[in-house]
């Protein structure tokens, strides 16, 4: 079993219009910044794919990674908990225009939701929101006589991870804080696709030290010198 | 009608079915011989609900490493690329969709894919496991079993008379005496026992036996 | 922060009769013998705890472990999956005898309801046994045309587990498959009392290595030369 | 009525009343400064959402790791006992009632502990983050605000008429003139700034301030 792939181009190849993304990552730490750009690399080859769903915690910094695919215009909604940033001018511009379209939803909601996604549960009670106007139009139950919201389970077609270590047969470990969403997402997509800084043989990470099982994840692409996107925030980089 | 298959043959049947690189539950018992048999150059992954992905066979006696047990309790070893988690993650596992192929056991499976195989009835202490989990799980879920019961009675049935363990979830049964697919709510012969004559398959079977194209000899080779 | 007690009578100390315990462990591994045997010898020492509820895969194995505390007289009724084992004289003699009541639960849907109980979700729906007598009673949904068993969340009084490393703050680590419903359960109970094969000072445990956060666990103590449960079923050991 | 408590003394004081070894997550922005002034003794364990327990101060200027950042995206430390987790079980946390302590800012506070502080109307882009979670877990929810908006209106109010984050979750206020539980469904005062009388607080309070016991006097020392 060897689930490398030779190349970013092989690693994302497959992702169609109107398809349903999920992006690992919460604000830079995470983020899969060289499988983006090769998604946008696609776009501008060929225009597609566009029409994209994509869900994240965030909805794009700078003109980087996620707000350069907003800015690209291959992006029709963003799912996600928090769309501003220290530069949210891409998805803010499209957003204002009505070029885009929003699902807020609340943090730990989102992360359970795409929990729920991955472990085969269709739906789920949360006090989250109970009472706002996020759980508008939502079934309301009570369960030992406080109210609690019912939330559906958020799946995709695809989605993009970075990883640490990834074994070829797609053990994955992640880097500190960059962990958050991407565990849930493998689970939740039906194609996983993880660019990973080091890639290593079967054996080379402890079994206890996985983090990801293979099991979620389709391909890895090894992106030895993967950059950090907030780093390159602070160096005024663009993806154009 | 003596002939049948062992259920090493049994096995050897399903596990030539299961693709190379397949991540695949075998249920406790009798389906955990299936993964003796995988055909050379081809590696499933085996999983286990109670948290491991890609473990290897029991180790020699007095090797046994006690945390390092399968569904059954029984000792396994690791193969390279193995990983531990917990029994919520394994089940997202199951539940989610994300196994190939889950195995297992029968005391009745219905021509819908009903499947019997937790429960012989109120009198026993009941006990289910993860079966009820693994049948809505799989991507296919086959069941290997002997064609009848001990006494002679069909374990391929119309109808499930003894608890189900889960509704129209069952897509193949390989038997003692045949392989049967499930389609459509119909039992579709697809292999049976070349010394067996399709009316004496049928009078062991207890709903009828649709024939769907070729009917392929079931052949298994000795082993134990 | 210091949550290490000195003995494992004070880890026990506070667990009252009707109680409800979940105990971790599959089989022998992961199970807490020497803090199950500690509370057997309170309850011989002073008739309490009594009347307990025991939440754990199984029904006890021989004479040792939660089997102990049935043939003591300690467990009014068992909640898992599978009450049968090598030897699963203890329960089946109370249960023929009516002195034990039982509650089934699949061992997916009773992973996820202790899941559910630590994490503040009251319900959640799974397919699991759907249309089968375990399902009976229970409300029931479709969700885009498939059928659903609403499940609760299940939580404990008490949790019972036993860890490889412990660092002064709660944080574990677990050996091999002996993790199992353990991290589960350390987050499902209001007090979660665990016994360590060696505690070390923070810092001890890699944070990328920690398996059940500080934050779910109220006691550890230390047992270094705690007996695997299977282990001693081979020696044809007693608790009596 | 100059005289008010700044930013960094509304957090040093609800600092005071965070215990030795509570577990406590600091919504982002004003709130993150309650770290800043745990008193002597006393060491609370910070959560954030993004899936670290035990997170220290920040870096030093150029000594940034931005894989290890709180929830509002600001380079942290690791202190001894720190641990990494994913989204899921960082929310199971938070949901699951085993924070002791959440402190967020606030656009308006109702005497029944309602809190709006996610959005300004309808016509900004909505963003709510963890806020609606943190307001449902946590065993003890405090607000930390000005006791008025820029231009002078109430915060603590009858009704809250921005979208809400939660009902009825508030149990403590502390703002620049005054600390103020919620029990009841009404404003009870507790402490109020010495200089200040009672109609003067009640003059910029949106509801009415119970009085039961003791009214002590609020005072923080001068920190940054």
């Amino acid at each position: 079993m060897d689930k490398t792939v030779a190349d970013l181009a092989a690693a994302v190849a497959g992702i169609e219009d109107g398809m349903v993304l999920m992006i690992g990552g919460f604000g830079g730490a995470g983020a899969p910044i060289e499988l983006i750009h090769a998604l946008i690399d696609r776009f501008k080859a060929t225009g597609s794919p566009k029409n994209l769903t994509v869900v994240n915690n965030n909805a794009g910094n700078g003109r980087i990674g996620i707000a350069a695919m907003i800015d690209a215009g291959m992006v029709a909604k963003m799912i996600c908990s928090f769309p501003r940033s220290a530069d949210p001018r891409a998805f803010t511009e499209k957003y204002l225009a009505g070029e885009i379209a929003l699902e807020v939803v609340p943090q730990g909601t989102l992360a359970e939701r795409i929990r729920a996604g991955g472990a085969g549960i269709p739906a789920f009670y949360t006090p989250t929101s109970f009472g706002t106007d996020l759980a508008k139009g939502k079934p309301v139950a009570e369960f030992e006589g406080r109210p609690y919201v019912q939330e559906r389970w958020l799946k995709a077609d695809v989605a993009l991870l970075k990883a640490e270590l990834a074994d070829t047969q797609g053990n994955l470990t992640y880097r500190k804080a960059a962990r958050n969403f991407s565990p849930l997402m493998a689970a939740a997509a039906a194609v996983t696709v993880v660019q990973a800084t080091k890639v290593v043989e079967p054996g080379g990470i402890d079994p206890e030290a996985v983090i990801t099982p293979g099991i979620f994840v389709t391909r890895v692409v090894e992106v030895a010198d993967a950059r950090q996107e907030e780093a390159l925030m602070r160096e005024g980089a663009a993806y154009a | 009608m003596t002939e049948k298959l062992s259920n090493a043959q049994i096995a050897w049947r399903a596990a030539q079915d299961i693709e190379d690189e397949a991540y695949v539950n075998l249920g406790i018992g009798f389906p955990e011989m299936v993964a003796k048999f995988q055909p050379p150059g081809r590696q499933a992954i085996f999983h286990t609900e109670n948290g491991i992905l890609n473990f290897g066979e029991s180790p020699a006696a007095g090797e046994e490493d006690w945390d390092l047990i399968n569904a059954g309790k029984k000792a396994v070893t690791l193969k390279p690329g193995a990983a531990f988690f917990n029994h919520a993650d394994s089940f997202a596992m199951v539940r989610g969709g994300h196994l190939d192929v889950a195995i297992l056991g029968a005391y009745e499976v219905a021509e819908n894919g009903d499947l019997a195989n937790w429960s012989t009835g109120p009198k026993g202490i009941p006990a289910v496991g993860g079966a009820m989990d693994l049948v809505h799980g799989a991507k296919r879920v086959a069941v290997i079993t002997d064609h009848v019961t001990k006494d002679g009675r069909p374990k391929l049935v119309k109808h499930c008379t003894l608890p189900l363990t889960g509704l129209a979830c069952v897509t193949r049964v390989y038997t003692s005496l045949a392989v049967i697919d499930i389609e459509g709510g119909r039992f579709v012969l697809r292999e049976k026992l070349p010394g067996l004559s399709l009316e004496q398959l049928q009078a062991v079977t207890g709903a009828e036996l649709v024939i769907a194209g070729t009917v392929a000899d079931l052949v298994a080779p000795e082993v134990s």
